[in-house]
Formats: structure tokens, C-alpha cells, sequence
């Protein structure tokens, strides 16, 4: 396999697409789970089915779809299903294997936040909300989480808890009555995190090639633990680079490359 | 029984000043040329709700005719913000708005309890989220049977329900297909609605998913053509993603914004 | 993943003594073959679960399979009574058996409850019946909202649902229409589900008012031509009225009820 | 009009098909309440919209139905919807206009009973049960309740409450919660009855032709009050007749009367 050079978000799709087991039933949102996914689909894992909350059960877009609701997921799905349907029949029972999150903050017990950054009644910056996200986390028996790694991103604690991850900590999903997981894996642009095994505080098990510890530690906003066989993420491949590529080439359809 | 009638005509009639609107339209069909049609006759105090906002309250609410925003996700989808819903929230402008915020199937579920007739609905979610904090609108309720503890939303009976459909018969009933999000609930919740249709047909010939309101269900109908436009309508039109990107543009700008109203909805001259 | 299997392979394995088993149908789709399957392979102590018990489950309860029958219709459609039910009921022939009984909505609500994976759901029922004082299953809950009394009724999952549909793909994925009652929700709500179709194909061609279930939630797929008769298969078969009017005589006499069972179903040489 | 003779059974049906308005919302059960809202709708209601508890919206089926799920209902619907959808969201609001619904024992304040005869764990006869009678009591607008009277049928309170009609008298209705008006009009053999507007208790308010207001009190199992005005029905014209004796000889599509 010959070199090749690759960004860090193209680092962070494979890692993210490697994430995915085949006949997996992934519920995916827009923008780099959705990348992420068809990646997986059109490499090692091509049974895994596609959930989008727009309704589209089991869609398999030939191109990378623009938005969750594009008409190529309704025309190629398995099925289209009301909204209040995705939700209360598959979702919330925990039928679907992995559920993908982004966020603007994470905390330490990977609790998320989409919706404010400041105070809620006087906001900083006003994000956009909770969308799928809240009970995507509560039920996918698992959720990955991507997003790119700074002091500003990954916080000791979220401004406002948009989506559980792990509440303070071990039990705290279970008392709250969260069917699923929990984020068993954030992956970012350096590495990955895990939640300790004892206290659920995320915890770093693996960095992207050519990343260090202290780069890691630096853009973490609480004192970063690293997992005692921190291990090296094996570099995308040429064959996922080039389907990733060619992906990213067709969103919606048009060739031409997203906004 | 649904009336067919004008758009303008139709907005006159059904959505008036401090009513609770709804325009639904999960990415497909979302009723922007409706929404032209309220700014146009300066409908103000509105509380709006709309799962996904999207561009179409944008504009909306940077033409101030909204009050308060009942919604679960906030961005224009594939490109960012939305800089008047961010401008209002942040700065106050043109007024202040009100949130009311839940999560899609918070949102989802209040309006299937107001299509189902009963007060609340139960799903699992918001436990442990600061969302239950801030909106009074979440509650918990325990299982009589198990003693689980679930959260309640309260059902979402808007006064109007505007969407976008592919077609209606003379008689009134609209058929619509492809994704339909929530719209069969916020049509069944609301006191009063309006479709908007790309064409009306003699007969409504079965589609496969598609689905149906009875014309006794709408009170009226108007023949829209392109009446989602920069979103799509499946078998009609496709999404014009160009506008999504531009809109970033203009929306970041209370003049650019200022201009856009002016020369694309005020004049009448809009492309939808 | 379904597997592709044969009915008495898939009974064997799925359909097991003390269960609950729910097969729907509402009028159409009856999955009449998988129940005499069940009866030939003698299963027992079931609480059988269905809306409308109808002839399936007069010959299921005839024929000492089941224990408690959980029900909300319990009439031969357009005919009369249900004769062996009526005699298990009023003098406890084969077995004796308990019942628990819902209205049709109550039933509904029960499955989507179970599809939905919470414990509960809310209805306007119930109020003022006797229903309630009769079924330990009807509750009441207050809504936080408006501190209105609604009625809940406990989720129903039952430990396996059967189900019959016009066809599957080779990968086990279900589609059936025409009148298609609570059967996604008797699916859903199950722990395992057998689906009986009457044809394999390679390709589901969209159809009108189809409802999809996808091979990740059925466990078995077993090709069963006519698997629905006497009851009917749109666009495969007519209803077989003559039989529904003949079951009348045959299931008001014990010995001609047992007759019918060792001529038509433990000799395996039934209709369906 | 020539003089032409007539069954009770085809009494009851003409008087039931009058009292639907055209373009009202009717949730029909099979037997003679479909027999009576097609004869409505092949007479002087052609809008009238049938609603049958399998789903089907706006059915329009060219002969009459042997069963709620005949697949002629699904072919000429509006729309076909779940059953779970038929009760929640088109029933229980009060869409609907008026619901009919037969009975087994129906008492003087019009509460239904289709479950047992006799106590319920000993019945003396077990009858099918509730289906969708209890929400339809419930929730239609107004309930039309079509039942053969005799001491055994009118009975003073019934052996078990399967349908509410007005409780235990005025005010019950919405002090239960229930949201329609009740049983408006109960159609017999011999007459109609209909609620007192003080007391709901059911009053004969019209009798069938050739009836005595005897006959009607010697059938009925409590002391039987008689509006001041009780007046006579019109015996059915030719014309409803002759379309009612079509829609018989049509039943399930076979052109053979109905068992």
C-alpha cells in the first residue's frame, strides 16, 4: 500500500466508518456521520443498514445526501416511516446498534451540548438545539461521538446538557433510565476517547498517527488521563481515501463538493 | 370539507395575528411560498412551531412577525446558523424571541398527542438533559402498572397547520408522498389548516407511501406550483441547494436581509 | 435477519408452551395455517393474544392450546358467536380460560405501547365501563399539564407474534398491504415474529399503502401459498365466506369440532 | 307512491339511513348499521363519508361489505390507515359525526352491554365483548344505537357497562370525560327512543307504522315514558326500498343474500 497524505477530518471519517461493524443498524445524522457511514457501507460493512431521523429506514444512497432529508434516501430506503414514527418505534425501543452525535462541548462523562454557549437566557452563541440528538443518546445501544478536539470543545463541564453521556459518572444512565450505552467512543481529530471502565470519564486509548499525548492533553479542557496502552490508529488506507473522496465528490448528487 | 381557493385569499382567511402557526416539512415540502404569503400581510405576534425552522422561519422572524419559536433544531441544515433565529435570540431584532424548546421526538410526540385528542403524550427522553429545565413544557408521569418514571410533553394544538403537498383532487383531498415527516399530525392537531399543492388533479391515483388527508380534515387549498421552493417536492422539483449556501450570505446582514424582504417577498416577485 | 425457513421448522422453534403469542390480522391476512401448525405440533398453556379472537383462535382455544385468552372482539364476523370459546368460557371445556379484555382501542394501544418500548399508554376509554373493574390492565393516570383522568393501559409484548403477509424478499424483509390492522405494531411490540407470505421474490416493487417490515426485526420467514384461508390475501385470494357461515355447525358440537381437528389439521391435510 | 310492504328488519335500516346527513362523518359497524349508512348513501346522502375501525377512510364499496375488513372497503378508500391510527387520531378527537353501535341489553339511561349475560366470571351467555364500541360511546359526536325491543333487550340497568350512554343520568357524560354527546336516538323495531332532555332517561318519541304505544311500553323492562308529541316514522318509499333490497342481494360482492 503505497503513502498517501490525508487531512485530519478525513482521519476522523475513516476512524469513525471503521467504528461501524457490518449489519450494524446505524442511525445517522448529516455532515460527517452520514460520510462516515456511507464510507463503511461502500467498504467493509455492506449490510449495514441506514437509519435517518427523516424517516428513511434502511436507505442506501448511490451519492452522499446533502440532508437528512433528501428525496435519493426516501427513493432508495427499505421503507419511509412518519417522524413520530422513527422515533417511538425505532428508536426509543433500542432497536438501532449505533447512534453517530456531534457537538460543540463535551465534558469529562461525555454529557453533550448543541444548544448554548453562555448562559440559556443570555446566550454567548446560540446554537442550533436538540434535534435527534437527546434520545439518540439515550437509546442507540451505543454512540459514537465526532468532533474536533480543543479546550473550548472538550470542557469540564457543558453550559447546558443538551444529550446524557454518562451524567457525574458510573450508574448515573442507569438511574436515569437510559436504555442504551451510553458514548462508548469519541473520536476526534487526534484520537480517540473511551469512558474509564470504573468512573466513565473519557479517557484517551488511542491517538491518530503523528499525534502526541501532550498535543492531546493541550487541547483537552480538563486534565486528560491516558489509558495505560494508548495505541496508534492505523492511517486510512487507499482504498478508504479513495472512496472516501469519491463520496465527497457527489454530495447531492451534483459532483461538485459541499458547502 | 376544504375549500379551493388563492393563497393570498387563503392566508387572510386562516392565519391570524397572535395565532400559534405551524408550517411543517421535514427537509421535503416545506411551505415557503405560504410563509411569503404571511410576511407579505405582515401577520405579527405569531408563536411559531416548526420542528426544524430551517430558512423558512429565518424569514419569518427577521420579518418580525414571530413572537415566540416552539422548535427542537435550529440551523440550516448542510451550511450553519441561522443568523436572524441567532439574531433575534442574541440581540432582541427586530423583537425579542421567546423559545420554547424540546427534542424532535418531544416535538414529534406533542403533536401526535394533539392529532390523537388527549392532553399529553409519554416518551422516554429529556432525563437527566437541562431541556427539562428550561421548558415548561416537559413533566414526568409515573407507569401505574410498573412504577416507571417517563417524561410527558404536552400536546402541540397549533391554531393553523401550513404544509406543502404534491396534489389534491377537486374535492379537497390532498395526497402527498416521498418524505412526510410530521405533517399528518400537525394538520390532525391544528384548529384550522391550509395545503399548498403543485397541482389539483380529477382523481388522486395511489402512490406507494403516500399519504392522505381527507378534504375534511383541510379547510383549504391552494394550487401553489414550486410552493416549497428552495426545498423539494418529490416527482416535482428538486431541493435548490444554491439557495441554502446564498442564504448564509444574506441572512448574516440585517441590510442584505433588509433588501432580500423587499425585493423577493414584498414586491410579490419572489421566485417560489 | 429473518431466516427463510419452513412453518413447521419455524413454529418448533419460535412458538413455545406458556407463551404469549399474538397472530393479527384484522379480517384480512388471518395467518390461519401457522395456528393449525401450532395446534398439529400440541402446544399449550398459551395466552393467546389477538384483538379479534375470530375462527383462528376458536380452533386454537377448541383444541386445548390455550390458557388465557387477552382479546377485545370475540365473534364470528357477519355470522354469530364463537362456539368453542363461548364453551371454554361458560363451562370450561377442553381447558378452563381466563380471560383479560380490552376494548379494540385499548388492545391498539397496548401494542403501539409495546412497539414503542414504553410501559404505558394513555387513551380516552374506559371511563364509566365495566371493562376497567373487570381487566386488572386499565388504569388511571393524570395528565401534569391540565390535571385532566385519561385511562392507561399496560404495554402488551408478547413473547412471539405471527403474522401473515403477501410477500418477502430472498433477505427476509415483509410487505404486505391492503387492510394492514395492528400487525407492524404485534411485530414490534414482540420478542420473536414469524411471518408467513405467499411468495418469495427478489425484488419488493413499491406498492400503495404497503407497510414494510425490515428482516433486523422478524425472526422467521416461511413461505405458506394461502396461509391466510379462509380469511383473505389482497391481491391473492378472496375470503372464503362459505367456510366462516360452515364453521358455525362445526364448532357448536364437540365431536364435530373434533372431527374437523383430526380430518383437517392433525392429518396436516388442511385447505390452507 | 304505490303502497308496498316491509320487513322490521328493513324498517329500522330505512329509519337509521335517515338519520345520517349527507356529507356526515360515520363510523360504521357491519350488519345493519353498514347496511343502513350504504342505503344513506345510495339515497339521499351520496356524500356521506364511511369510516370502518379496519382503517378504511371514505369507503365507497359498490355492494355491501360481509365483513369491517372486506378488501372492497380497502380498494375504494380515501385512504387506509393502521388500526391503532383509526382510534387515535380519527376516532378519539370527535371527527367523527355520528357512530352506530347495536346491543345485546341497553338499559333506560342508554348504557350498552355487548359482553355477558349473567355475572362475568358465571356468565349465563358470553357475548363477543366491546371492539370499538366503548370509543366510539365514547367519542362520536352523536351515537345512533339500532337494537330489536324486548324485555330482554330493554332492560332497566344492564348486566355489564361494555359502552357508556349516559351513565346514571344527566351530567354523567362529562363528569366521565366523554367527550361526545351520546346516544341520541336509539331505533327499534317498534320506534324510536330518544334521551329526556332533563333526565337522559330514554323516551319513546316515535313509533313505526301500525305500532302501539302498548306494544312498545310491553317490550321495553322498565316503566316506559312517552314524549307528548310521539309521532309516527314514514314507512319507506319504494325507492328505499328497492335500493335497500339491491344492497341485500349484493352482500360480499356475491349477488346471494347474507347468512
Amino acid at each position: 500500500m503505497s503513502e498517501v497524505s490525508w487531512t485530519t477530518d478525513e482521519m476522523m471519517t475513516v476512524v469513525a466508518a471503521r467504528a461501524l461493524p457490518d449489519r450494524a443498524l446505524c442511525f445517522v445524522g448529516i455532515g460527517l456521520p452520514s460520510t462516515a457511514a456511507n464510507l463503511a457501507k461502500a467498504t467493509h460493512a455492506p449490510d449495514l443498514v441506514l437509519v435517518y431521523e427523516s424517516g428513511t429506514l434502511g436507505a442506501k444512497p448511490p451519492h452522499l445526501p446533502l440532508s437528512i432529508g433528501d428525496g435519493i434516501l426516501a427513493e432508495t430506503a427499505d421503507t419511509v416511516v412518519s417522524v413520530p414514527e422513527v422515533f417511538n418505534y425505532w428508536l426509543q425501543p433500542g432497536r438501532i446498534d449505533v447512534g453517530f452525535l456531534g457537538a460543540a462541548q463535551i465534558d469529562r462523562f461525555g454529557n453533550i451540548n448543541t444548544t448554548v454557549i453562555g448562559d440559556y437566557r443570555e446566550p454567548k452563541v446560540r446554537l442550533p438545539g436538540a434535534g435527534g440528538a437527546p434520545e439518540i443518546a439515550a437509546s442507540c445501544r451505543e454512540v459514537v461521538v465526532v468532533v474536533r478536539q480543543s479546550t473550548r470543545t472538550l470542557v469540564p463541564e457543558v453550559d447546558f446538557v443538551t444529550s446524557v453521556g454518562f451524567g457525574r459518572g458510573a450508574g448515573d444512565r442507569e438511574r436515569l433510565g437510559l436504555t442504551g450505552a451510553g458514548p462508548r467512543r469519541v473520536i476526534t481529530d487526534l484520537g480517540v476517547l473511551e469512558p474509564d471502565p470504573a468512573d466513565c470519564e473519557l479517557t484517551l486509548t488511542r491517538l491518530h498517527p503523528g499525534v502526541s499525548v501532550e498535543q492531546a492533553r493541550d487541547a483537552t479542557g480538563w486534565p486528560l488521563r491516558v489509558a495505560a496502552d494508548v495505541g496508534v490508529a492505523e492511517p486510512p488506507t487507499a482504498a478508504e481515501l479513495g472512496v472516501l473522496r469519491r463520496l465527497e465528490a457527489t454530495v447531492g448528487g451534483r459532483g461538485g463538493p459541499r458547502a | 370539507m376544504a375549500r379551493i381557493t388563492t393563497l393570498p385569499d387563503a392566508v387572510a382567511e386562516l392565519v391570524r395575528d397572535g395565532d400559534v402557526l405551524a408550517m411543517e416539512g421535514f427537509t421535503h415540502l416545506i411551505p415557503f411560498a405560504a410563509a411569503h404569503e404571511v410576511i407579505r400581510q405582515r401577520r405579527h405576534d405569531l408563536t411559531a412551531a416548526r420542528m426544524t425552522p430551517d430558512l423558512i422561519y429565518d424569514q419569518l422572524i427577521g420579518a418580525g412577525c414571530v413572537r415566540k419559536l416552539v422548535f427542537s433544531w435550529g440551523g440550516n441544515p448542510g451550511v450553519g446558523s441561522l443568523h436572524r433565529f441567532r439574531d433575534a435570540v442574541e440581540n432582541g431584532w427586530p423583537v425579542p424571541l421567546e423559545l420554547e424548546e424540546h427534542s424532535h421526538a418531544g416535538m414529534a410526540n406533542r403533536y401526535v398527542a394533539g392529532a390523537s385528542g388527549v392532553p399529553f403524550a409519554v416518551l422516554r427522553g429529556y432525563s437527566g438533559t437541562s431541556l427539562a429545565g428550561h421548558s415548561p413544557g416537559v413533566a414526568t408521569v409515573t407507569c401505574p402498572f410498573t412504577g416507571e418514571q417517563l417524561s410527558a410533553v404536552p400536546a402541540l394544538c397549533p391554531d393553523v397547520t401550513v404544509v406543502h403537498a404534491q396534489r389534491a383532487d377537486r374535492a379537497g383531498n390532498v395526497q402527498l408522498w416521498g418524505i412526510t415527516g410530521v405533517q399528518k399530525e400537525a394538520v390532525l392537531a391544528a384548529r384550522r389548516s391550509l395545503v399548498t399543492v403543485e397541482e389539483l388533479v380529477d382523481e388522486l391515483p395511489p402512490q406507494p407511501g403516500a399519504v392522505v388527508l381527507p378534504t375534511w380534515v383541510v379547510d383549504a387549498v391552494a394550487v401553489v406550483p414550486g410552493g416549497a421552493h428552495p426545498s423539494y417536492t418529490q416527482g416535482f422539483s428538486k431541493r435548490d441547494n444554491g439557495y441554502y449556501q446564498a442564504w448564509d450570505a444574506i441572512s448574516r446582514d440585517r441590510a442584505a436581509f433588509a433588501r432580500w424582504l423587499d425585493e423577493q417577498v414584498y414586491t410579490g416577485e419572489v421566485r417560489a
